[in-house]
């Protein structure tokens, strides 16, 4: 009875009482974005008081689950809906089915700790090398040779993986299956490769990232806002190493290619990245995570509610929110206005 | 109050194994009855189907009647516990209740039965059964501490008072004295010879003394070997069991001198 | 002082006995619905599982293949925390019901009840930002010196994630449940069997065998069985602690998995058959629960007529 | 007279272990040990175990000689049942040290009476940028773990008694009775996780999809709840030595008040261990709570409507998705504060259970 | 291998309270001695410490000295596990081991020194103790069932049984007839003369019948009132205290002629 929902010692906001918005959306989903989202939620509530958003972040096809049997009004998702799903969707998201929208956008650090090394060069066949276990010590000649005038020790490499079914996973071996067909040759998938068995791994970005970080000559994959201190890999990109940035991710997000196909509503922004790219300065191992909604709503109110949520979330503003709170790359403006449109779309069932 | 006791024939099982044979008896009101024998003969077992405390146990049974005023206590419609608020007991070893006082375990049956009492009549109630079973002088200063905290002697006289705090109409004893020394003895033979005037007793008792002092009728159970039901074999006036019995059996067992 | 008749009184006392037993009962078959309910819940989630052609199952040979290593990992971890819990639980327990001077056990007790506060999550961190870095010098020890026994075979884990660390922040979390219950018992022991025990000359630990063990038995066994359910059941811990994969006989080398730890990592990212596959493994660890549970019971029965009852 | 078998020494005294032979046998192991853990490179506990060891080792076959074998094992078995104690004790000041070094810092008024609302990745960067003192707290995990744990409590401890009284005092040992203690053990496996998809599937069924409500969480961690606190229950009430009922019964008092007011009472401390046991088995799950009771930051006080947070879900939370990915510090920091907390509730409830059990408990004046 | 036991003003305490004042008595070897006095005293209490039994209760002690052939027991390096195998000891209340059966229980006292004790061996040792305790005969054919099966008497005579199987030097008895039958007891008392030829026997009793026709010695012992320790009021030839005690309290409680 005595507790306080202001954190944050705000002070008490009278000028925004102008939103009529009210009620609850529930949402669930990829924990990816779980911070981007704080910040959203955060946001949204202080222009509009007396609505108030939650979110789970249970993981991506929980959320997509929980959206497709109606129990929640939104989902966050690492992976646009397989065909399958969007079958599903079409009875239980109104006729159109569910609409994709792109809302979070992070690039994925290949992050190493070795001591003394804080930037290495590496191509993509290098890379699937040594996750693979194939590369094991960092004195490597394939490494070696990419990375003239660094001291490379000796030590063996430890490759620390993601031991839950994540987003993180799919979209780096992604990344390795398109761009190191040759040396990668196990299909993309959320879940590491069973065969590469006996490698270390851990739970969670931050598992990952703890793990790696106190094991000497480990080397891991996470979302880039959460590496810390740990040294990167520029990747090799066409005839140069990029390393990951904000607009290097931007970048590569805009090569990629609309998905389309049955049932999949007009304006839908599902999109196939182009992860073996060699447009100069783009960053391809990166993931989108999107906002999934239903194309139609029961009720006019929960309308309002979400194209408020949504086109605050994909606007400049949202996007800076986010950024700056969970330090992922802002989607492009082109993008943004492509996505306000999409959600401008989403209606009541008459 | 008091009242008359009828068995007849009665079996009494422990599952399969027949533990008292066909026994059957006329227990006046207003008297007090011994039981003796030699151990395992059945005694205790028998006792406790005259208020039902036997089918307590697993698997354990009677065959049989046994009626109180001719109402028999294993007829349809009888409940244990109205059975077992008409006759008391008090048993083979002191079982004072841990959780409670000295004073609690005195008012157990009626504070367990969720009677009201008032304070004062409780407390005469305490004073009276305590004094009954020659246990008030030495508890008196301390009647809020733990009844287990007595020496055997004292939390069995404990238990005696707890049941004849109740009323009944019937008192069971199974060698209430076992653990008494002779002076408390003597306290519990005076009680038992000042409820005879009201109440029925049955008392089982090793010690032949006691039952020649204490008791105006005499049961002998004997057994015929390990595995065989117990019996009764002789039943009568306590003096004609102890100077002139018809069984020779039973003057075998009076006639040896013991405890 | 009533001289009623037997007959017929009691009547409402009469009902407050059935009522009462009536209600305990009830309170016996709702546990028993419930029990029903999750295991159906579960057959019928997991019934796309068993009717799914093999090739659809993860890892492509069918649910067999995909469980069995998963099991045997299970078994494992539970193995590891119930055979250093076990006698840990025990010994601590006699220790404060019969070693430990009298004014401590009580704060003792206390202290120990406490390992049983501290939540799943938190032994999770605590397994992996201080036992498993803790754990691997004493790795790669035994890798170096022990490596031909296949269980310690090397190269240890360099970062001390393994099945015997899992097993090892598993036993700590089962240690209490073991302890506190036969703590209870123990010092229910009849203080005649104990003395009848003393009093023929035998030394405190043959005592302890004579009167207390036999007393405690099934008490123990119940308390090992619950100890054994919270091993089987754990998920976060060991979702934290344990670098998983696929099943191998080394302890300090990453690998292995448990049922409730697969359940946990991959049920946020599951859908369709996945999910019905992970709730298929549930049902499996409610399978392996009844057995360990029939032998258990199989255990106590053999010596009920022994039992120290009464 | 029976003719004697046994070996007696002739003397009370003779044979005898003198005072000092075991601070001896001590002081030894402690050098060896050092000297042993010195030749691998001393490290604390290598000393530890090698000291321990020899101790044991030393004292017993000392004692073995001396005083022969029955002394020689109960020295051991002494000697062993300290070391695990010992050994016990080591995980648990650990974790207790970890938890409290990492976990104080992060308690603050503010941390116990402000929940997460309004907190961002944003308001964690400025505060490590500044030094300031980290915001955000725990308020809405507090009150939300309270609320479901009394729900919990209150929905198990009665199914539980009563099927621990059932099961004990009226089934005679029928097959009923042995399904339902058989099941009960069973249910003590169900993986956590396990219970909370059941839960919000049953309530998804009834009260339509999605429903997460404070209430579905508590019923989950009955699931887990119940089984512990019939087992601990059970255990309790068959040592309740028969003569109490008995003596009960013989009074005229009628089974469910003998059950109430001897029985219980008399086993009350092991049943309100047994009971503490559960709560604080349960009141530290995370998975179960993450799919029934959703994750808020906000506080609600509704157990029927709404999202509801809870500590275990807070901590693992911040552990697992920190606020701000970039700075985790203020976000570690609070997990730990809340373990913290977390535990001294549980301290809080034990001593309570104690306290009940102290009141009711035998007397044991004797 | 009987010896003597001397006991020099030994003051027994349960915690703060002292429960047995200043006692010092000289018992004999090859001889018995009993006990007698009202409940409460401290008989049970003063026996106790005669094999160290007394600290086994939390917060027990005592001050002084108890002399086993000269060797203090409660001296600087004596075991009490040394001193209970010397001195063995039969309960008020039976105990035997639940878990046990019948033939376990009589050997549960010479397992400990004994493990491999042979099969012929055990039997005899099993048939001799059983038959000393007059309980062969009945559990002959159940040797290997649980002891908590029998009858209360039963339970008390295979207690003796296993009191006797090890053969103490000296052996404490407290009360151990107070649950047994006349055949019982006689038998006990049969035994207890036997016993004497070899072993020193003490023993506590109610029962002044018995207390005279077994014992050479009788020390009574009195209160003076509750919370007050318990004295030896007196201690000759049994003789002489039951015809011709020197004190008055004595007299008056000898001279009741009780149970
Ligand atoms: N709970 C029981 N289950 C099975 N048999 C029993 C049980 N209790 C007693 N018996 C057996 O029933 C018979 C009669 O026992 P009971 O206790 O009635 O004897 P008793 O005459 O009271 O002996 P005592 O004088 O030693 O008390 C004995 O053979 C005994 O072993
Ligand atoms: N464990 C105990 N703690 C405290 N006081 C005790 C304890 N046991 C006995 N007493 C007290 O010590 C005194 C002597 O008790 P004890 O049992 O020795 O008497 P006793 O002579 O054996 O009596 P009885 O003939 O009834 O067995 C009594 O006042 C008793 O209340
Ligand atoms: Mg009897
Ligand atoms: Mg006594
Ligand atoms: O965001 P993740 O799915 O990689 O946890």
């Amino acid at each position: 009875a005595c507790g306080s929902d202001n954190a944050t010692n705000a002070a008490a906001d009278t000028e925004s009482s102008d939103s009529a918005l009210t009620g609850t959306l529930s949402g669930a989903g990829a924990s990816s974005q779980a911070s981007a989202m704080d910040a959203w939620i955060a946001g949204f509530a202080k222009a509009n008081p007396n609505a108030s958003i939650q979110y789970s972040p249970d993981g991506s096809g929980a959320g997509r689950e929980a959206l497709l049997a109606g129990g929640v009004q939104f989902a966050g998702s690492d992976a646009y809906l397989k065909d399958e799903e969007v079958e599903a969707s079409l009875g239980t998201c109104g006729p159109d089915g569910a609409l994709h929208v792109p809302a979070y956008i992070s690039p994925i650090a290949i992050a190493f700790n070795l001591d003394g090394v804080d930037e290495l060069n590496l191509d993509a066949d290098t890379i699937a090398g040594i996750f693979r276990g194939e590369i094991s010590t960092w004195n490597d000649p394939a490494i070696a040779s990419q990375n003239e005038g660094t001291e490379l020790p000796a030590t063996a490499i430890t490759v620390v993986h993601r031991s839950d079914e994540s987003g993180t996973t799919e979209n780096f071996t992604e990344y390795l299956a398109a761009a190191a067909p040759d040396v990668w040759t196990t299909e993309a998938s959320g879940e590491w490769p069973a065969e590469l068995d006996g490698q270390e791994n851990a739970q969670g970005t931050s598992g990952v990232v703890s793990a790696a970080s106190s094991t000497d000559g480990a080397i891991t994959y996470a979302d880039a806002s959460a590496v810390g201190s740990m040294g990167t890999v520029a990747v090799k990109v066409g005839d140069e190493y990029v390393a990951y940035t904000a607009d290097a991710a931007a970048k590569a997000v805009e090569a990629s290619t609309p998905v389309k196909g049955e049932g999949r509503p007009e304006l839908d922004m599902a999109m196939e990245l182009a992860r073996d790219t060699t447009e100069s300065g783009a960053y391809p191992v990166v993931l989108v995570s999107y906002h999934l909604y239903c194309t139609t709503y029961d009720s006019q109110e929960t309308v309002d509610l979400i194209k408020a949520f949504g086109s605050y979330v994909v606007s400049e503003e949202g996007q800076a929110a986010a950024s700056e709170a969970a330090g992922n790359a802002p989607m492009s403006a082109a993008l943004q206005e492509q996505a306000a449109k999409a959600i401008e779309s989403i209606k009541a069932a008459s | 109050m008091s009242k008359r006791i009828d068995v007849k024939d009665l079996n009494v099982y422990y599952g399969d194994f027949l533990a008292v044979e066909d026994v059957s008896i006329k227990i006046d009101a207003r008297s007090v009855t011994a039981f003796i024998g030699p151990s395992g003969c059945g005694k205790s077992t028998f006792l406790r189907t005259l208020n039902r405390m036997h089918e307590v146990l697993p698997g354990a049974r009677v065959e049989g009647e046994v009626l109180l005023d001719g109402e028999n206590l294993y007829g349809p419609g009888v409940d244990p516990v109205t059975v077992r608020s008409h006759i008391g007991m008090v048993f083979q070893r002191p079982n004072p209740f841990p959780t409670m006082s000295i004073r609690d375990n005195v008012l157990a049956g009626v504070k367990l039965n969720n009677k009201r009492i008032s304070r004062s009549d409780a407390d005469d109630l305490v004073e009276k059964s305590l004094t009954g079973a020659n246990l008030w002088r030495e508890v008196k200063d301390r009647l809020d501490k733990p009844g287990s905290g007595l020496s055997g002697g004292q939390q069995q006289r404990l238990c005696i008072a707890r049941a004849i705090a109740v009323s009944p109409e019937v008192i069971l004893m199974d060698e209430p004295c076992s653990a008494l020394d002779p002076i408390s003895t003597l306290a519990i033979e005076d009680l038992i010879e000042e409820l005879k005037s009201d109440y029925t007793v049955v008392i089982v008792t090793h010690n032949m003394q006691q039952a020649a002092r204490v008791s105006d009728k005499t049961a002998f159970f004997n057994i015929a070997g390990t595995g065989k039901p117990g019996k009764l074999i002789e039943y009568d006036d306590t003096t004609v069991i102890f100077n002139n019995p018809t069984v020779k059996a039973t003057e075998d067992y009076v006639s040896g001198r013991f405890g | 002082m009533s001289s009623k008749s037997i007959q017929g009184t009691g009547g409402a006392g009469r009902a407050g006995d059935k009522v009462f037993s009536g209600i305990t009962l009830l309170a016996g078959c709702l546990i028993l619905t419930v029990l029903f309910a999750v295991a159906a819940f579960l057959l019928w989630q997991a019934l796309p599982t068993f009717t799914a052609s093999s090739d659809d199952i993860s890892g492509g040979s069918g649910f067999l293949a995909y469980i069995f290593p998963l099991v045997i990992g299970t078994v494992i971890a539970a193995a590891i925390a119930l055979l250093i819990a076990t006698p840990v639980g025990i010994a601590v327990a006699l220790f404060i019901s019969h070693y430990a001077p009298r004014r401590l056990a009580q704060g003792l007790g206390y202290v120990v009840d406490l390992l049983a506060a501290i939540p799943s999550v938190v032994y999770g961190a605590w397994g992996m930002t201080v036992l498993a870095p803790a754990l691997v010098g004493p790795y790669n020890w035994l890798a170096d010196n022990a490596g031909w026994f296949p269980l310690f075979a090397g190269p240890a884990s360099q970062t001390g994630k393994t099945m015997l660390t899992a097993g090892i922040v598993l036993s700590v979390m089962v240690l209490p449940i073991i302890t506190s219950l036969s703590r209870e018992i123990f010092l229910q022991t009849p203080k005649l069997h104990e003395e009848a025990a003393l009093a023929m000359g035998a030394t405190r630990w043959e005592m302890i065998r004579m009167a207390v063990f036999p007393f405690a038995r099934p008490g123990i066994i119940s308390a090992v069985m619950l100890g054994l359910g919270r091993a089987l059941g754990e998920t976060m811990a060991v979702a934290l602690v344990l670098s998983s994969g696929g099943l191998i006989a080394s302890l300090i080398r990453p690998g292995n998995q448990t049922i409730a730890a697969e359940i946990a990592l991959n049920f946020p990212e599951a859908y369709g058959l996945r999910l019905s596959e992970l709730i298929a493994a549930g049902l499996v660890l409610f399978v392996i629960t009844l057995i360990v549970n029939v032998i258990a019971r199989w255990i106590i029965s053999r010596h009920k007529e022994f039992s120290g009852a009464n | 007279m029976i003719d004697t078998t046994l070996t007696r020494s002739a003397s009370l005294t003779k044979n005898q272990l003198p005072g000092w032979a075991l601070w001896a046998t001590f002081a030894a192991s402690i050098v060896l040990g050092a000297a042993f853990s010195a030749l691998l490179g001393f490290s604390i506990a290598t000393f530890a175990i090698f000291a321990a060891v020899l101790f044991v080792a030393g004292s017993t076959i000392a004692t073995r000689v001396v005083e022969g074998s029955r002394r020689a094992a109960d020295r051991f078995a002494t000697n062993l049942i300290y070391g695990a104690f010992i050994l016990a004790l080591v995980p648990l000041i650990s974790v207790i040290f970890t938890v409290l070094v990492r976990g104080i810092p992060g308690l603050s008024m503010d941390f116990l009476f402000t929940s997460m609302g309004g907190m961002t990745g944003t308001v964690d960067n400025e505060t490590v940028a500044s030094g300031g003192p980290v915001l955000g707290g725990a308020y809405h995990a507090i009150m939300g773990t309270l609320l479901i744990t009394l729900w919990a409590t209150i929905i198990s401890v009665p199914i539980g008694l009563l099927t621990a009284v059932y099961l004990v005092e009226y089934s005679k040992g029928g097959p009923l009775a042995r399904a339902i203690t058989f099941f009960v053990d069973v249910m003590t496996g169900i993986p956590s996780i396990v219970a909370g998809l059941f839960a919000a599937a049953f309530f998804g069924l009834v009260f339509g999809p999605g429903t997460r409500t404070g209430f579905v969480a508590a019923v989950a961690l009955s699931v887990l709840m119940i089984p512990v606190v019939v087992r601990s229950t059970e255990e309790m009430l068959k040592i309740v030595p028969n003569e109490l009922r008995e003596a009960s019964y013989a009074l005229g008092v009628r089974k469910w008040r003998t059950i109430l007011k001897v029985v219980v009472p008399t086993a009350i401390s092991g049943i309100a261990s047994g009971v503490t046991l559960a709560i604080a088995r349960v009141i530290g799950e995370t998975a179960p709570l993450l799919v029934t009771a959703g994750f808020v930051n906000t506080i609600n006080l509704n157990v029927f409507a709404g999202w509801m947070a809870s500590l275990p879900t807070f901590i693992y939370r911040q552990l697992m998705s920190p606020t701000s990915p970039t700075n985790t510090d203020p976000s570690t920091q609070r997990a730990w504060a809340a373990a913290l907390l977390l535990i001294l509730m549980v301290m809080l409830l034990n001593l309570g259970a104690r306290l009940v059990a102290r009141i009711f408990a035998p007397k044991t004046g004797r």
